[in-house]
């Protein structure tokens, strides 16, 4: 099985070849085509996961280091001693991450499949998923930085094209801007704030070549030093490696990726210089500036304070984009940078204390805002940025597993409740034009399928996706026994144990954060969940709201599925029966293959007891408060919270975004725009699309086919490719077809040409050479 | 001078005692149905006998108890071993779904008759024979006990003319297809003088080692082998008689013809290939046929998933799909040639069948159960709108084209996943990249079944509902689930399955 | 390869084979063509016969020649289906030459290969040698014997023998020792201490008393031969020591002259093979050159047996066709007295079968290929359902007629009531 | 024991081979369903030539059984066909075999 593990390239290449199909003949496919094309591109990456998966367990969880084979010099500049190559690493962190990149990534495609149906862009959509599967899949399969970074700027590519997907969208908002232009507005926001989060990767790059002379995470031939390959103590509660006993080792620093070379001189105890031109600086210092580094660009992607306003907006791109890049995939891909460096920031106690602090105030703030929400996406927006704080004062307080796995459950309940959402809409949508046909009275007013005042009620409705949802919020919300009940409690737990073992303030100040965060979480999801299905519908649309196609309810169930038994991955050591049912720190044994500083958090159960029960409350809280607004038919005019004098000052912030946007504009978008405007001429939708749609993506291939001859471009490309990728099975099948005449003389016939093509094969094994099969 | 003639222990009678009492009960049965006029009695009777006969294999193989010693039985005949218990589960449990399918439809088509079953148990029997046979005769015997019985039960909606074409195509064919098989039985016999496999692979090793002339009988007898093994498991280019036969067959012989037959033709041929004829080699490392399986099993999985991409008839559809199966297994069996892959490729073909077998009678068994009484209505558009008329027939369905992808949590993933992982192990990377590539093709048409229940709208009349096809349905549904969801149960039970002799 | 009546016959009735095959093909008629083929099956049948497949070549001729092309006749005059109707319009014009040049090719490489392959150069797959083992020791109640340290047979008793064991071919050394002794030290070595053993033989060991002690008399056995079905071979050993020379007649007719069968045989020797009539045979053993005695003496009377003193004279034994008996000369059971006469021991082994008679295809057909042959038998059923079920139409449910008949009667209407049916 | 044969073994596998060749023109040629049943019998006789050979050369009676068997099969599968040919001539008037080709594609 070992071998499997060279088949590393194909997660990349085989999105790519889907993307490539879709591009040029996906107009001719219609829908079901197209939709097959990307969901079985999706799902294939997804079995070259779970091959790779298997064949790294058959391996001894060692890393393997694969050139592809045509990409062994990528970039290689003799003269600056700068060699490159496309690598790709496959260990156990970038496996975890394909798995849950590709397997949610089918789901969502699959279920987009449903909820694009009827799109006049269906094909563009899918060709746009399939080329992030592609930029994500480089992301976490590169062995060095770089490469890391080229898919980093690629997804955010991605984003930006999906962002903006519905650039045309005529409606008009009552405040006069048209929807279209929200979208486009917003996929432009997501790309301003990304670029400056991408300068400090690219910083941190850059120092980091300076510094170690690689960009290499590790060498073809190298494995971590420290962790599990080095001591695997019996479910050692701290795995990590002592210093001294790396210190106390020979190593030799020039064949090594940058990562052990850190590893090891910082684990020695002695100070090292290094020489910026006249400048010294000791290496700790260098480190923990590249870790600054390293946290701006995961605040810009990761949507921390202070980039996470992007985010929320991004949610103007179609619901499985929200799911799959905004919530699943994407914006973990900061979390999986610092996790992959964590050998750095383990080093760096300055940055993890900012990182802490950092995450536990997004989280905490993400939570508040996500209450004052009324757009359904909205909330789960803010969700996400909420817990993508949970996950970096995870790596911040040096539990780097824990971080891991909150991501994976994260990515489940979150996509489920992305999707679960979507269906909502979909389903407000149907009801709304339902109500709109036999009514046709109805144009007074502007109706929003997302707003959460329009719906309730709708739990009979969309039973599916109701319990769905309701399992997506539980394991959200932390309640035993779902995914994010353990995932978190382990991120708390390990705040504690930094806060009581290692004396250090930053675990109680995360710790207080985080459970108040929780507390949020559990109030404004069932906050959600009573304002949506429960009492009865609010509007028209409400009541001709329908359940959706089994195509995207079925990606529903097995994610639900997924959150409920999700957490299981990763149970806790001292609980009586579920540690003999699915063993104990099972993902952290995993991981801390490829995470040097991974180690197992113990249950505390009076933490976690009462983690569950502020959540608990908070369901309850939320429940009384919004039991009065779901009975009433009428449209709610205002939240409970808001009536209430002592919370609606609150409130009104957190409708408000605590004013970040307005911030924004005032400092930082609007002379960014300004100038960019004065650059481009005119900077609007219509630019950002044509030329990043036209020009880069369409342009090179029309024109390349177009410039090399005029006749071969209407053969070979209309003709020759699609007879080749299209027409060419059709056209093989419908010529063996023909041989298929029913009679028995030519069966007969073809049997006995078969016998003696086995004949020839069996007795002549020279020919078989020389034709090289 | 005359040996004494062998005893009970010397047979080693029990260990082949599912088998026998199938075939006993078959025997008896015929002879009772001549007095029993209600047939649903012969079915039941059938039934109960199957079943005793699976409880015993159940037993066997999980070495509950201990009837009789695993080894050879029948003076050399027979081989009592893990595969011969899975050979005989997986085809008693197609016998039995077999039976439960048919019984409604063959009342409602007006041809319940009593021999129907009882030709049903005997080909069951030379399936489980085929599985376990150690002799070049008893590997052609007991297909001929296969076949026969297929022959019949293909041409048994007489005299309608669709299955009485199909009966003749299939006979005529599978005899010619047939003499090639006894053709190089001849062969390989000339050229080791024995028809015992035991004794065939000795001297076809020292044959190889010594480079000797005879090397090229055995060769040509391989291929022939090949030939008609080939046929019998549809593989290409023996395979043109699948579609036409599948098609024209009453629905529940095909659904039971599909699984048995391919069953009993993969054991034979892992019997033959992997334990009588490994090392072939001039090089000592592959067996010499090797390549030519792998050409055959390219050939099969191309043909097999393009040319189901055209079908519009369901039954059709699912023959070519089971034609694109026979490749996935014969990727298994070349697999099988490489020295240390031997085992592990025998225990990926059983899983393979397992699952498959469960997954295609299921899928038939839905034809079956749309299928009107003048026997059209199999066609895509007569599916159309299923999921709303008859939703779990609908989601049944589903499972099972899932189930055929491929898709993770139903049993078909488990045996590609087997399957692929042996082609890796052997070394046969380009075949598993093929094999993938074509599953994927493969989903097109599957989905499109899936598409076509749910997306489009019909207003096809569907039969009434069916009391024992549906539980036959729900053995096979929950059966291809469970199967991929707790794919221990299998890899337990072929755990210990193993085929060379010599390694 | 030398030219030989065989090869002759071969290439002709190889020549016949392929035209009548060629013949059948070819000819319009389906009629003519069954004949074409039976002629055909005949000659495989004669070279059955040429290759010593007696009863292949006999069932070939039943079976295939007889039952099965009668049915294809049957079938062919049913049907009326001598030819094809004539509007049935010939398709695929291109299918002959596609077919001749695929099958020339099959032949080509088949032919060549098999020429290639060189069989004959293949010996034939040699016998291995039999041993079996004769107690003629009445000091032990049961010996173990070994050859080169392997038990070949274990307690065999007086006048008892053990059953034939396959040994490789080579050199041995015989041994035996009293069953139930435990050492080593116990097994007696014996003077005929060595014994070769080659392909094909079939050997019976003597254990005899000597005056010296014990002797192993190795008697080989000629089982392969022939017999004719009714006749049986006898031959005689003698393993008495201190007694004279002896000779063996036929007594089996008392009032006849004694039919002398072996004369002269001394101490160890082993006589020819005689051929006997199966069934009962009385014999008498007699002191060699006391049957020519008694015959001078009495002149020209008639010497009847019962008046011959004989040395021993053993009851009746039914010899069976094709079958070997040993008659062996052994001390008396009490070996104390002296002058006592030798008593005559004997045993009886089955010949060989014929290579490819029935009796060795039956043979094998009832201990190896039993499982075989049964499925066989159920192939054979299935056939015949399968035949009922393809032509016979389903037979509805019997009436049950005598109800009905009841029920007619009783209501059998009173003339004139019947118009209102 | 049995002296080696005065004819090469393989001559008669080579005329054995002749044979199995015509049967299969046989069945490809033919129309006649009847035929084409013969010719298979043919091919099936010729592989037995070929055994019985064998066995001669082998001394082994293995071949000679399998041989059996064959002609038994033989027998089974010339029951069944027969009674299949007797059943589509009922419905179809008809035994030329290019006649049924109900099936396409």
């Amino acid at each position: 099985m070992e071998n499997v593990l060279t088949a590393v390239p194909l997660v990349v290449f085989i999105p790519l070849a889907g993307m490539l199909i879709n591009l040029f003949f996906g107009k001719y496919f219609g829908e079901f085509g197209v939709g097959f094309i990307g969901v079985t591109a999706s799902g294939l990456a997804f079995v070259v996961a779970a091959l790779l998966w298997a064949g790294l367990r058959d391996n001894n969880f060692e890393a393997v280091v694969v050139n592809p084979p045509l990409f062994d010099g990528w970039i290689s500049i003799p003269s600056a001693n700068l060699e490159i190559p496309w690598q790709f690493r496959v260990d156990t962190l970038s496996v975890t991450m394909m798995l849950v990149v590709s397997g949610v990534g089918t789901l969502i495609h699959l279920y987009a499949v449903g909820y694009m149906h009827g799109d006049p862009r269906f094909p563009r959509f899918f060709v746009y998923l399939n080329l992030f599967l592609v930029f994500m899949m480089t992301l976490v399969t590169g062995n060095n930085i770089l490469m890391m970074f080229v898919g980093w700027e690629g997804v955010g590519l991605c984003s930006y094209l999906l962002i903006g997907f519905w650039f045309d969208k005529s409606r008009v908002f009552p405040d006069g801007v048209s929807e279209g232009w929200k979208n486009s507005n917003a996929a432009r926001k997501a790309m301003i704030v990304n670029r400056i989060g991408d300068f400090g990767v690219l910083l941190a790059i850059f120092l980091t070549f300076w510094t170690f002379g690689t960009l290499d995470f590790y060498k073809p031939d190298e494995q971590p030093i420290g962790g599990h390959a080095e001591e695997a103590e019996e479910h050692a509660l701290v795995i990590a490696s002592t210093d001294e006993v790396i210190a106390e080792e020979e190593h030799d620093l020039s064949n090594m990726g940058f990562l052990n070379q850190a590893q090891v001189l910082l684990s020695d105890g002695e100070e090292h210089q290094v020489k910026f031109g006249s400048v010294d600086l000791s290496l700790k210092a260098i480190v923990t500036l590249i870790t600054l580094l390293m946290l701006l660009g995961a605040a810009g992607k990761s949507a921390q304070i202070p980039l996470f306003v992007w985010l929320p907006d991004a949610m103007a791109g179609p619901t499985p984009v929200s799911a799959l890049i905004h919530a699943a995939t994407m914006v973990t891909a900061g979390v999986y940078m610092m996790v992959r460096a964590n050998v750095l920031f383990h080093h760096a106690e300055v940055s993890s204390f900012i990182v802490t602090v950092i995450g536990a105030t997004t989280a905490i703030m993400a939570g508040f805002i996500a209450v004052g929400q009324w757009d359904v996406k909205k909330v789960l927006a803010y969700s996400t940025v909420s817990q993508l704080g949970f996950m970096v004062a995870a790596v911040g307080l040096g539990a780097y597993a824990a971080a891991i796995f909150h991501l994976v459950t994260h990515a489940f309940f979150k996509a489920l409740l992305f999707l679960a959402s979507g269906s909502i809409i979909h389903g407000m949508e149907h009801g709304h034009h339902h109500s709109h046909d036999s009514h046709h009275a109805h144009h007074e007013e502007e109706f929003d399928p997302q707003d959460m005042r329009t719906m309730g009620g709708l739990r009979r409705k969309m039973p599916i996706t109701y319990w769905t949802y309701v399992i997506g919020t539980f394991a959200l919300a932390g309640i035993f026994p779902f995914a994010g009940f353990w995932s978190k409690d382990e991120i708390l737990a390990d705040s504690f144990r930094v806060f009581w073992d290692e004396g250090e303030l930053k675990g109680i100040f995360a710790l207080m954060l985080l459970i108040t965060a929780a507390g949020f979480t559990a109030f404004y999801m069932w906050r959600q969940v009573s304002l949506v299905f429960y009492g009865e519908p609010r509007h028209e649309a409400g009541e001709h709201a329908s359940e959706s196609s089994l195509l995207m309810t079925l990606p529903l169930m097995i994610l639900a599925v997924l959150s409920i038994f999700g957490g299981f991955l990763n149970t806790p050591s001292d609980l009586p029966l579920l540690t003999d049912l699915f063993g104990a720190h099972k993902f952290t044994d995993w991981l801390g293959h490829s995470v040097v500083n991974a180690h197992a958090g113990e249950f505390l159960w009076w933490l976690a007891l009462g983690a569950l029960g502020v959540a608990v409350f908070a369901i309850f809280a939320a429940r009384q408060l919004y039991a009065d607004e779901t009975t009433s038919t009428v449209r709610i005019t205002g939240d409970p919270l808001a009536r209430n004098p002592q919370t609606s000052q609150a409130f009104a912030l957190a409708n408000a975004k605590l004013l970040w946007d307005e911030m924004y504009f005032k400092y930082l978008e609007n002379p960014f725009n300004v100038a960019s405007r004065f650059l481009a001429d005119r900077v609007d939708w219509q630019f950002w699309h044509d030329f990043f749609h036209h020009n880069i993506v369409y342009l090179p291939f029309d024109q390349g086919a177009k410039g090399i001859s005029g006749n071969v471009d209407k053969v070979v490309i209309d003709k020759g490719i699609m007879m080749v990728f299209a027409r060419g099975p059709w056209e093989i099948a419908r010529r063996v077809r023909r041989v298929q005449t029913g009679f028995v003389r030519i069966y007969a016939l073809t049997i006995l040409l078969g016998t003696v093509l086995v004949m020839i094969a069996i007795l002549f094994p020279d020919i078989r050479d020389i034709l090289g099969i | 001078m005359f040996p004494a003639p062998p005893t009970f222990e010397d047979l080693n009678v029990w260990a082949a005692l599912p088998v026998i009492i199938l075939s006993l009960w078959a025997s008896v049965l015929l002879v009772a149905d001549r007095f029993i006029n209600n047939k649903f009695y012969v079915a039941a009777y059938s039934l109960l006998g199957v079943g005793i006969s699976l409880v015993i294999a159940l037993f066997q193989a999980g070495d509950l108890f201990d009837i009789g010693e695993s080894g050879t039985a029948f003076e050399g005949m027979f081989m009592a071993d893990q595969f011969t218990y899975v050979v005989n589960i997986v085809a008693l449990i197609s016998a039995a779904i077999g039976i439960l399918i048919s019984y409604e439809y063959l009342e409602r088509t007006k041809l319940d008759r009593g021999e129907y079953y009882i030709l049903l148990m005997f080909s069951a029997a030379g399936a489980m024979l085929m599985g376990s046979s150690n002799n070049l005769s008893m590997i052609f015997i007991s297909l001929e006990l296969l076949s026969i019985p297929l022959y019949i039960l293909s041409g048994i909606r007489r005299p309608q003319e669709e299955s009485e074409e199909s009966a003749m195509k299939y006979f005529l064919l599978g005899a010619f297809s047939s003499s090639f098989l006894v053709y190089g039985i001849a062969l390989v016999f000339g050229a080791a003088g024995s028809l015992d496999l035991g004794e065939i692979v000795v001297v076809a090793q020292t044959i190889s080692e010594q480079e000797a002339t005879q090397r090229y009988l055995l060769l040509i007898g391989a291929g022939l082998i090949t030939v008609g093994l080939g046929f019998k498991v549809a593989a290409v280019p023996f395979h043109m008689w699948t579609p036409d036969v599948y098609q024209g067959a009453p629905t529940p012989v095909t659904a039971y013809m599909s699984s048995v037959a391919k069953v009993g033709g993969f054991a034979a041929f892992l019997r033959v290939l992997v334990t009588g004829l490994p090392i072939i080699a001039e090089g000592g490392d592959a067996a010499v046929w090797v390549d030519t399986l792998q050409i055959l099993a390219a050939l099969t999985l191309l043909l097999g998933n393009l040319v189901a991409i055209m079908q519009y008839d369901l039954k059709r559809l699912l023959a070519y799909s089971s034609i694109a199966h026979a490749g996935y297994i014969l990727i298994a069996l070349a697999a099988g040639g490489v020295p240390g892959v031997g085992d592990s490729a025998a225990q990926a073909a059983l899983v393979y069948l397992a699952a498959y077998a469960f997954t295609n009678i299921g899928a038939f068994a839905v034809v079956a159960a749309i299928e009107k009484d003048d026997s059209t209505g199999t066609t895509m558009d007569d599916i159309k709108g299923l999921a709303v008329k008859r939703p779990w027939l609908a989601g049944a369905m589903s499972v099972f084209m899932f189930s055929l992808t491929g898709i993770p949590l139903t049993a078909g993933f488990i045996g590609k996943f087997w399957v692929f992982r042996a082609a890796m192990d052997a070394g046969l990377e380009p075949l598993a990249v093929l094999g993938v590539l074509t599953s994927a093709i493969s989903a097109f048409y599957y989905v499109r079944v899936v598409w076509n229940m749910y997306f489009e709208t019909g207003d096809a009349v569907v039969p009434e509902r069916q009391q024992y096809l549906t539980s036959g349905l729900v053995i096979t549904a929950a059966g291809t689930l469970i199967l991929g969801l707790l794919p221990f149960i299998l890899e337990n039970l072929v755990r210990d399955a193993s085929l060379a002799i010599l390694r | 390869m030398e030219t030989t009546v065989e090869l002759i016959l071969f290439f002709i009735v190889g020549g016949v084979a392929i035209a009548a095959a060629a013949m059948m093909l070819m000819s319009e008629n389906a009629v003519h063509s069954a004949l074409f083929l039976i002629v055909n099956f005949a000659c495989v049948a004669f070279l059955y016969l040429m290759l010593n497949a007696a009863f292949l070549a006999m069932v070939q001729v039943t079976v295939y020649a007889g039952a099965i092309m009668v049915l294809f006749m049957f079938v062919i005059m049913l049907l009326g289906a001598e030819r094809l109707a004539s509007d049935s319009i010939p398709r695929f014009p291109w299918l002959t030459r596609v077919a001749m040049g695929l099958t020339m090719v099959f032949l080509a490489l088949a032919g060549y290969f098999i020429i290639e392959s060189d069989i004959s150069s293949t010996d034939p797959e040699p016998l291995k040698p039999m041993v079996q083992v004769v107690n003629t020791l009445p000091d032990f109640a049961g010996v173990d014997v070994y050859l080169n340290e392997e038990l070949v047979a274990e307690d065999v008793g007086f006048r008892q023998t053990s059953e034939f064991v396959a040994m490789p071919t080579g050199e041995y050394t015989v041994a035996f020792k009293e069953h139930g002794e435990e050492t080593a030290e116990s097994v007696a070595l014996l003077n005929a201490a060595s014994l070769t053993l080659e392909d094909n033989q079939t050997v019976a060991l003597i254990l005899l008393p000597t005056d010296a002690g014990y002797a192993v008399l190795p008697l080989e056995k000629d089982l392969e031969t022939v017999a004719h079905k009714y006749e049986t071979n006898v031959q005689l050993v003698h393993a008495a020591p201190g007694y004279n020379a002896v000779e063996l007649a036929d007594i089996t007719k008392p009032d006849l002259e004694p039919h002398l069968l072996v004369e002269n045989l001394e101490f160890g020797q082993v006589s020819e093979t005689v051929v006997l009539r199966e069934g009962s045979h009385r014999f008498a053993l007699y002191e060699a050159g006391a049957l020519d005695k008694a015959i001078a003496n009495a002149g020209d009377n008639p010497v009847k047996a019962s008046s011959v003193d004989f040395l021993h004279r053993p009851g009746a034994s039914n010899l069976k066709g094709n079958t070997t008996t040993v008659y062996i000369v052994t001390p008396p059971i009490q070996r104390t007295i002296p002058g006592q006469a030798p008593d005559l021991l004997h045993f009886t082994n089955d010949n060989r079968p014929a290579f490819g008679g029935p009796t060795s295809v039956g043979m094998k057909l009832y201990t190896t290929y039993m499982l075989p042959f049964q499925v066989i038998a159920l192939l054979l059923l299935v056939a015949m359902v399968g035949a009922i079920v393809l032509t016979r139409d389903a037979v509805p449910p019997p009436k049950k007629r005598f109800e009905r008949r009841l029920a007619n009667t009783a209501s059998t209407p009173i003339v004139g009531e019947s118009s209102q049916d | 024991m049995l002296e080696s044969s005065p004819v090469a073994i393989e001559l008669y596998v080579l005329l054995s081979a002749v044979l199995f060749v015509m049967g299969t023109l046989g069945v490809l040629l033919r129309r006649n369903a009847i035929l084409i049943f013969m010719s298979i019998e043919l091919m099936l006789n010729s592989a037995n030539l070929a055994l019985v050979a064998f066995a001669r050369q082998w001394n082994t009676i293995d071949g000679h059984l399998m041989v059996f068997f064959v002609i038994t099969v033989a027998a089974a599968e010339v029951a069944v066909g027969l009674a299949l040919i007797v059943a589509i001539y009922r419905t179809k008037k008809s035994i030329s075999i290019d006649d049924l080709h109900k099936f396409e594609g």
